[in-house]
């Protein structure tokens, strides 16, 4: 058991690194394609190069990579050489980062028209009120600097007099901004703290969107799990112990049809007969009333995803069945006299369940995939969306921090059915 | 109850019985003609080689014989009752009440997901209505009735948590614990090493006289038989060929075939000079393509037209013996003349004088154990060991045969395995001497000269894998010719070829498929490819275990005259003593890894014994009813090499050790010396030469029989 | 003499050959649903190879009236830039099963991709040789080589001027689904073999990597590997291969782990026989059948994937018609012409089905056969 | 010699729902005159026997011939078994001389043997009770069969034995009963001897103070 959990600690570890290693760098944004996706193309390179500094895509990959990972706030932290936090801005619900200075009074900094920097203390409300910064500066190779959060939230370097022009994306279009810091940090306390930094797609905290979009996706995948594992257990369970009949048959083949059929198909099929032509349901899942999921959003979704599990669960209970009861210890109990129910549910159910239940566990990968599809097909508001619109985009921290919850679910799926199987053979149990 | 069979009526009765398979292209009669009887108190032994339809009857008689299988013919009553085309319900009711089954490996036969006392209980809560708690105590009378310790714990256990001779005792106490009135039980005792199984067949002897259930007991094994059985029905080619009561079938065989299988096992009872083997000529038919008269004929030294026309029907002989066979009052089998081709030259020399060719010195293996706490993964934890061989230790003399002998887990196959290079010895020293060159053999695989690569070579034990399926017999056989290059390229088929006549194996066998192969045949060429580079040493790993008796006396022989024939030296692993005592010149016994006996095979099988070697002889089962062994069983289980008992290995069973002076005080603390006799004849133990020598002889020809 | 010593081998060998086809093809033809299913393959492998020469009419032309439904013109209709749908369903087998499009590359690309396969199998070769003394030798000779070969490469493409000859377009025969099984066949058996036959930890290491790349979801792996790399052939390919692989080596490391305990290995080992010898000799002969099955198997599940992708726009790249693309751009219309979405849908979900039809049956006598 | 000792064990048994022809049928093919009625798990629930097949003219009087033969082809086992509570029954560890009481007494034929609460285990006939009979007088072995008559005293089975003991003789079978038709109180002792002749029985028996050989053969 230690060693079984000790194993599956490093496997989670070194699938984490494999997979963010390899996001990280093959999604590399630095190269400016995602700043032309940003700006648009009418953008300049000027422009696109002040955003590229916002954004910290001059930092070197591989220190991106750490402060992706762990964090930066202890290095700005040393940079700015005063402490920094996290605080909720309760208009937006997002968290912004603030200098604390004790007392309850925490600032950001904005370098004024003139040259001047002010301070931004802080309101209860999250609003802030400008002040004279006064001379905060500090001598560095002899140019008078000052590290500071400014009112984006990100930790930069500002030097007297060499203010750097930034362009800012405002309501009215473009705003040159003279004297912008020359060196930006974007703050972030790094996927393994729980804090996945600022998508460049949406521009808003990556923490905030993921919980949302994974409890939508958590509905479907749940609702579709609900429906498939009692169903297929049972069709499974009824075709292996009617091998070679016709119910057997007509199950195996139905549930084959079932899983390969891709789930688009599966999902257009279903969305032509019940939404086109028969107009019963809608044919996205999108929530335009405001009433929230309901049923009816749902149904089709879940049958799509449905159609392709319950095929899968059903040939793998169907085929762990068959195995055991041509099992010998089968042949005990029907030579010592047991029902046929009896033999079926007391000796072959349980040692039947144990085979399928880790593979279908292995197979959580395919239905995340699944999952991306149906939820792109019906417009769903999930996981898997945000996972695709992120990597047609290439927003590497969007698509890497979501990855990593995948991949987390999916070793941690792998390990339940593990435990499971454990669990219910008494083999490994006892040993 | 010595009442008068004629009184009473069978219990279990089949009548003509054929048993058919529906396959792709039609149908196969696995089973024809099959007639016999068993009553009350009865052990009624089937044998018979693998593929002859023994275990199908027994499928038969609980109709269990799979979608495909039904009964064409005949008839199979039950206590009178006629059993083919009853309901399933009054089958169901029947099994596991009346009729119960025990089978050939206890531990496939056992749920390995419900508690041994679930299992057990089932039996009498559904057949019987019993409660619970009631059904529970039954079971663990019962347990204690075939003498399974701490019954109370075990039914609480599952089957993999207890060893394979107690499983085996658990599916026959469920077997009995409804009294039933026929018990089946196909080859219980094959999977289990030899004191265990003379253990369990002591018990069902037992059983049958205490509970006068009635046995059908199947087996291939023609000693067990002998001495578990009071009738016996020869099975071949799925019909039946004789019946007779055991004295009289061992005593005097009538049918050819039935004698051809007595010349081929060898035998502990006899002499050496005596046990000698004669394979029967040619192969069993496959179901699907018997001869249309006699099913031997086309074996059978005694035929004629007439059994190659006419199928002979079941004849009754005079002294009660039912024989399939044209001219069985005619055939005399001590008249029986061994055919020239399968005599063998006596050895001309004494090879046991010559100088050793493998000298082996205190030889040890450990295997590292994997621990499962946290400690032993970091690797922090203390290295636990399986001590697999210890400090064995012994010379072989060129182009004699060692035997290896030991039950399963006596380290026997690592011993060989450490000298052939596949595991790496842990300490000691094993050289080779060959043309004046001497190799360290304690090196591995990958770090041995090629040389000394090319002069050891293996025989393995299963003949469905010792051979690759894809490819043709002359490209295995060739291989070791062309690796080491003994053989220029252009006469590497014609010197193959030379090895497949020496293995008696055509010319045409050389494009030949493995799976186109018999298993004798796959034996043939394991041997062929292993001499291929012309080895002066050949490791044997039990490679006739996995054979039928008439094929492994085929092979035994090949083996024998290979040897005159090469002046190869050989290593012969065996867990049957009476194929070590036929073949071998030395024998060495081990027990938990260690050498517990070494001496010439004359010497190890009589005065003195080692304590274990005793037992060992005491549980053989024998084929040949005349014969009487001491008893001597050992108590408990095999203990875990990974902490051997200190000590002599053996003192926790050691079933001698009471005449120790102190009472063997010492046998726990200190290791035993080696007690020196006649011809190199060494033993380890503590007991005094004296005490050892004084020991009665385990086996012994009966005067007379013993009265009933 | 020698001649025919030399001959019978082979002629045997190809009578064997001939044999087992015939017994399979036997074989296929005992199970009803493996017929309907080959029937269903063979069905879309001969409207491809028609299409090559003849469809209707040009599948990229378009005869501007778009979206028009079913017609006797137009059999499936139009697409959104007036194209017909038959044409293009017709087309599509192309890409998956017959023709992969591989784009104009500098020859120097093609020398350096072949240094550096060299001179990976020299590292692997390599690594077990340093464990055997005898060997160490050569084993540290072969990293060396290995490791220096890709720069050597490199630079020798630049000095010789490969770089500036560039190879045009051409077109390999096999579609991309067939080449991707067979990318992830040959590098997951190589894996596998490795991980079953050596054990420790080569068996670790290995199967570790290849966890975690089981564990990382395939639909983000695809759409990472295109978004970064770019459409193609090849990099539909490679993705395949690379997500393919780990099932792939799963099924040939058992088949190892449990070939491996068979005699007849032992007896090369014993004759003293390379690692390599006994995992491409010995091991791979017995292993092939049920990784075969399996790779059949894996195609059904790319072209699956291939559909998927091109549903979610990252699909094959135009100019030939690809089936999910084809579904993807005819979506807005769904709900007015139906067909341009449903005439490739089914045409993917029929040629899935047909192939696993096919398979399972196969299986099923497969087994059977054995018993 | 109990009845464990003496019943048939693992007699024939049928299912209730047997037809009763085919129970006939098992009787006369196999002998036997009783067969016990079981459930499953052999829980006995009646018993067959030779007079369960006759006919209750009540029953049939009203019925023409082929009336009859359907009825009967249709009569299972369980309508015209001996129900239950009618049945003799006794457990394994009863003596043969109580069983063989219990059978006179009730004036049948049969005692179904039954362990916890109603399993059969065997069936005690009386033909079983004449075997147990023919077994205590040592009837299967080859011997001499001595019937001795002697005074119902104290000593006078000592002398016999001490007899015995000198001549180291065995005896294979045992039996004593008050001697029928005689005047005065004596017991006769039928004993079997083996390997010896009648002339030595004589010559040796016959000698013993107030005995008398009244009968003395040689038989199996």
């Amino acid at each position: 058991m230690v060693r079984f959990l000790f194993q599956s600690v490093i496997s989670v570890v070194v699938t984490v690194f494999l997979v963010s290693i390899l996001l990280f760098f093959m999604l590399d944004p630095s190269d400016g394609e995602i700043l032309v996706k940003i700006l648009g193309i009418e953008s300049t390179p000027a422009q696109r190069e002040s955003l590229a500094r916002q954004l910290g895509l001059e930092i070197p990959v591989l220190q991106r990579y750490a402060d992706w990972m762990i964090g930066n706030d202890f290095r700005a932290r040393r940079l700015i050489g005063q402490d920094i936090t996290q605080l909720n801005n309760p208009s937006s619900g997002d968290l912004e980062w603030w200098i604390d200075q004790g007392e309850g009074r925490y600032v950001q900094y904005q370098l004024g028209e003139g040259g001047e920097l002010s301070v931004l203390v802080r309101n209860e409300d999250g609003t802030y009120t400008a002040e004279p910064a006064g001379d905060v500066w500090w001598e560095e190779d002899g140019k008078e600097v000052f590290w500071g959060i400014d009112d984006e939230g990100r930790a930069a370097k500002w030097i007297k007099g060499e203010g750097a022009i930034a362009y800012v994306s405002t309501q009215t279009g473009w705003q040159e901004i003279p004297g912008a810091p020359v060196q930006y940090i974007p703050l972030v306390k790094g996927v393994l703290r729980g804090d996945g930094g600022v998508s460049l797609r949406t521009n808003r905290p990556i923490s905030n969107t993921i919980p949302t979009r994974a409890a939508n996706t958590f509905i479907l995948a749940g609702a579709a799990f609900i429906f498939v594992m009692p169903l297929a257990l049972l069709f499974g369970i009824i075709a292996g112990i009617n091998e070679g009949k016709l119910i057997d048959r007509t199950i195996s083949i139905f549930g084959l049809i079932g899983t390969s059929t891709p789930e688009f198909v599966t999902g257009l099929i279903l969305i032509f007969i019940f939404a086109i032509q028969l107009r019963w349901l809608p044919a996205l899942a999108i929530d335009t009333a405001g009433g929230g999921l309901t049923v009816r959003l749902l149904t089709l979704p879940v049958l799509t995803l449905t159609a392709v599990e319950l095929g899968y669960v059903i040939r793998m209970t169907r085929a762990s069945m068959v195995d055991v009861m041509k099992a010998p210890y089968i042949r005990t109990a029907i030579i010592k006299g047991m029902p046929f129910r009896r033999v079926v549910f007391r000796h072959a159910v349980r040692n039947a369940l144990m085979a399928p239940i880790t593979i279908i566990m292995l197979h959580i990968n395919y239905f995340i995939g699944g999952i991306v599809v149906v939820e792109i097909l019906f417009g769903y508001p999930g996981l898997g969306d945000y996972i695709y619109k992120s990597a047609i985009f290439g927003d590497v921290y969007g698509l890497g921090a979501s990855a990593i919850v995948t991949v987390l679910v999916a070793i941690s799926t792998r390990l339940i059915g593990d435990l499971v199987y454990t669990f219910i053979n008494p083999r490994i149990r006892y040993s | 109850m010595n009442m008068d069979k004629k009184f009473e009526q069978p219990v279990l009765k089949l009548e003509d019985v054929a048993i058919t398979y529906k396959v792709r292209n039609g149908e196969i009669d696995a089973v024809q003609n099959v007639s016999f009887e068993i009553f009350k108190g009865e052990s009624h032994g089937i044998v018979g080689e693998s593929g002859c339809g023994k275990s199908t009857v027994a499928w038969a008689i609980v109709n269990f014989l799979g979608a495909n299988g039904y009964v064409k013919s005949g008839s199979i009553k039950f206590q009178g009752q006629e059993l083919v085309n009853k309901s399933d319900e009054e089958l169901r009711r029947l099994r596991g009440d009346q009729i119960a089954m025990v089978y050939q490996d206890p531990m496939q036969a056992l749920n390995p997901s419900l508690r041994l006392g679930d299992q057990m209980k089932e039996v009498l809560t559904v057949h019987r209505g019993m409660s619970e708690s009631e059904a529970e105590d039954r079971c663990v009378d019962m347990l204690s009735r075939v003498y399974m310790p701490d019954p109370e714990n075990v039914i609480k256990r599952f089957p993999h948590q207890i060893s394979g001779g107690q499983q085996q005792r658990v599916v026959i106490a469920m077997a009995l614990l409804n009294n039933p009135a026929l018990l089946i039980m196909d080859e219980p005792t094959t999977a289990l090493d030899v004191t265990v199984e003379a253990a369990v067949l002591d018990l069902i002897a037992e059983l049958r006289r205490d509970f006068d259930t009635a046995i059908m007991y199947i087996s291939h094994n023609l000693g067990v038989v002998a001495r578990v059985c009071t009738q016996v029905g020869v099975m071949y080619a799925g019909e039946m060929v004789e019946r007779a009561p055991v004295r009289d079938l061992y005593a005097d065989p009538k049918h050819p075939y039935t004698q051809g299988l007595l010349r081929c096992v060898p035998k502990l009872g006899g002499d050496k000079a005596s046990s000698q083997l004669y394979p029967i000529r040619g192969r069993v038919p496959p179901p699907n393509n018997r001869p249309s008269g006699c099913v031997y004929g086309p074996r059978c030294d005694y035929a004629r037209q007439r059994c190659l026309d006419e199928r002979p029907e079941v004849r009754q002989m005079p002294d009660g013996t039912s024989v399939r066979c044209h001219f069985a009052e005619e055939i005399d089998p001590a008249a029986w003349i061994p055919p020239e081709d399968i005599k063998l030259t006596p050895a001309t020399e004494d090879v046991t004088k010559n100088e050793p060719i493998l000298i082996i010195k205190d030889l040890k293996k450990y295997y590292d154990v994997a621990g499962s706490s946290l400690k032993d993964i970091l690797g922090l934890g203390e290295k636990r060991k399986v001590k697999a061989v210890e400090n064995a230790s012994f010379e072989v003399p060129r182009g004699s045969t060692l035997g290896i002998v030991g039950e399963s887990g006596c380290g026997k196959s690592t011993l060989v395995k450490t000298i052939i290079g596949l595991e790496n010895a842990t300490a000691g020293q094993a050289e080779f001497n060959v043309e004046d060159v001497t190799f360290d053999v304690t090196s591995s695989l990958s770090g041995r000269d090629k040389k000394l690569i090319q002069e050891l070579q293996m025989v393995f034990q299963n003949p469905d894998s010792t051979m690759n399926p894809s490819y043709t017999v002359g490209q295995q056989i060739g291989r070791p010719m062309e690796r080491f290059g003994t053989v220029p390229p252009d006469q590497i088929r014609s010197e193959v070829v030379r090895l497949l006549e020496a293995m008696r194996l055509g010319e045409n066998y050389f494009d030949r498929l493995p799976r186109q192969l018999s298993g004798g045949e796959k034996q043939r060429v394991g041997i062929a490819r292993a001499l291929a580079s012309r080895p002066e040493l050949v490791l044997c790993d039990e490679p006739v275990s996995a054979l039928d008796v008439s094929v492994q006396a085929a092979i035994l022989n090949l083996l024998i005259e290979i040897q005159r024939e090469f002046g190869t030296t050989l290593l012969f692993i065996a867990h049957d003593l009476s194929v070590v005592r036929f073949f071998s010149d030395f024998v060495a016994v081990m027990y938990l890894g260690q050498v517990m006996e070494f001496g010439p095979a004359e010497e190890i099988y009589q005065l003195p014994y080692h304590p274990y070697t005793e037992a060992l002889l005491s549980a053989v089962p024998i084929p040949d009813p005349s014969v009487t062994q001491k008893r001597i069983r050992l108590e408990g289980n095999v203990p875990s090499a990974i902490s051997p008992p200190s000590g002599c290995r053996f003192h926790t069973r050691c079933p001698r050790r009471k005449l120790m002076p102190d009472g063997g005080k010492k046998c726990e603390t200190e290791l035993p010396p080696w007690r020196e006799f006649n011809n190199g004849h060494r033993i380890f133990c503590h007991l005094p030469k004296e005490t050892l020598e004084s020991f009665d002889p385990v086996i012994s020809k009966a005067a007379e029989p013993a009265a009933d | 003499m020698a001649a025919t010593q030399a001959s019978s081998p082979v002629q045997s060998r190809g009578a064997k050959l001939l044999s087992s086809i015939q017994s399979y093809i036997a074989l296929i033809f005992t199970s009803r649903i493996a017929t309907i299913g080959l029937a269903i393959v063979l069905f879309w492998v001969v409207v491809g190879l028609i299409s090559l020469v003849w469809t209707p009419v040009d599948p990229n032309a378009s005869d501007f009236r778009p979206n028009q439904p079913m017609s006797a013109e137009n059999w499936l209709g139009t697409d959104r830039l007036g194209r017909d749908n038959l044409s293009r369903v017709m087309a599509g087998t192309q890409v998956i099963l017959l023709k992969t499009r591989v784009p104009a590359l500098p020859l120097s690309g093609y020398f350096t991709g072949l240094a550096g396969l060299i001179g990976i199998v020299l590292i692997i070769r390599a690594i077990p040789m340093l464990e055997e003394p005898n060997q160490r030798l050569k084993g540290w000779g072969n990293l060396i080589v290995g490791i220096a070969l890709i720069p050597v490469v490199i630079f020798l493409n630049g000095l010789l001027g490969l770089q500036a000859i560039v190879l045009p377009n051409f077109v390999l025969p096999l579609g991309v689904a067939l080449w991707g099984v067979i990318g992830s066949l040959s590098l997951g058996t190589v894996l596998g073999l490795l991980a079953g036959y050596k054990g420790g930890w080569y068996d670790q290491i290995i199967m570790q990597i290849l966890d975690a790349l089981i564990a990382f979801p395939r639909i983000v792996l695809y759409l990472v590997v295109i978004t970064a790399l770019g459409q193609g052939d090849l990099i539909m390919i490679f993705a395949i291969a690379v997500t393919g692989a780990p099932g792939v080596a799963r099924l040939a490391r058992s088949q190892a782990l449990d070939i491996k305990t068979r005699d007849y290995i032992r007896a090369a080992e014993t004759r003293g026989e390379s690692i390599w010898f006994i995992m491409f000799r010995e091991i791979w002969p017995n292993a092939i059948g049920p990784l075969l099955v399996d790779s059949m198997l894996r195609v059904g599940y790319a072209i699956f994937t291939i559909g998927t992708l091109g549903f979610l726009g990252r699909g094959l790249p135009p100019p030939e018609p690809d089936w999910g693309n084809m579904i993807n751009v005819a979506r807005p219309s769904f709900g007015t012409v139906p067909v341009s979405v449903l005439a490739p849908a089914v045409a993917i979900g029929s040629l899935v089905v047909g192939l696993n039809l096919f398979v399972d049956g196969l299986n099923e006598e497969i087994t059977r056969y054995q018993k | 010699m109990l009845v464990k000792d003496c019943m048939t064990r693992h007699p024939i048994m049928i299912a209730p729902e047997t037809l009763a022809n085919e129970a006939q049928q098992i009787m006369t093919t196999n002998r036997v005159r009783h067969l016990p009625v079981v459930g499953d798990g052999k829980r006995l629930k009646g018993l067959v026997t030779a007079k369960s097949f006759a006919l209750k003219s009540d029953s049939i009087s009203s019925l023409n011939v082929w009336e009859i033969s359907r009825r009967l082809a249709n009569l299972r086992v369980k309508d015209v078994m001996v129900k239950k509570i009618d049945i003799l029954t006794a457990s394994a560890n009863m003596t043969v001389e109580r069983a063989a009481v219990m059978l006179n007494e009730a004036r049948q034929s049969a005692l179904v043997v039954l362990e916890n609460p109603d399993i059969v285990v065997g069936i005690l006939t009386e033909v079983d009770i004449m075997n147990a009979l023919q077994l205590m007088l040592g009837l299967p072995t080859e011997g001499i069969r001595v019937t001795i008559r002697m005074p119902n005293r104290k000593g006078e089975f000592q002398k016999i034995n001490d007899f015995l003991n000198d001549k180291d003789w065995c005896v294979m079978g045992i039996g004593t009963y008050p001697s029928p038709r005689v005047e005065g109180d004596f017991y006769d002792m039928v004993l079997k001897l083996p390997d010896t002749t009648i002339e030595e029985v004589r010559e040796g028996l016959g000698k013993i103070e107030d005995h008398q050989i009244i009968d003395i053969r040689d038989v199996v």
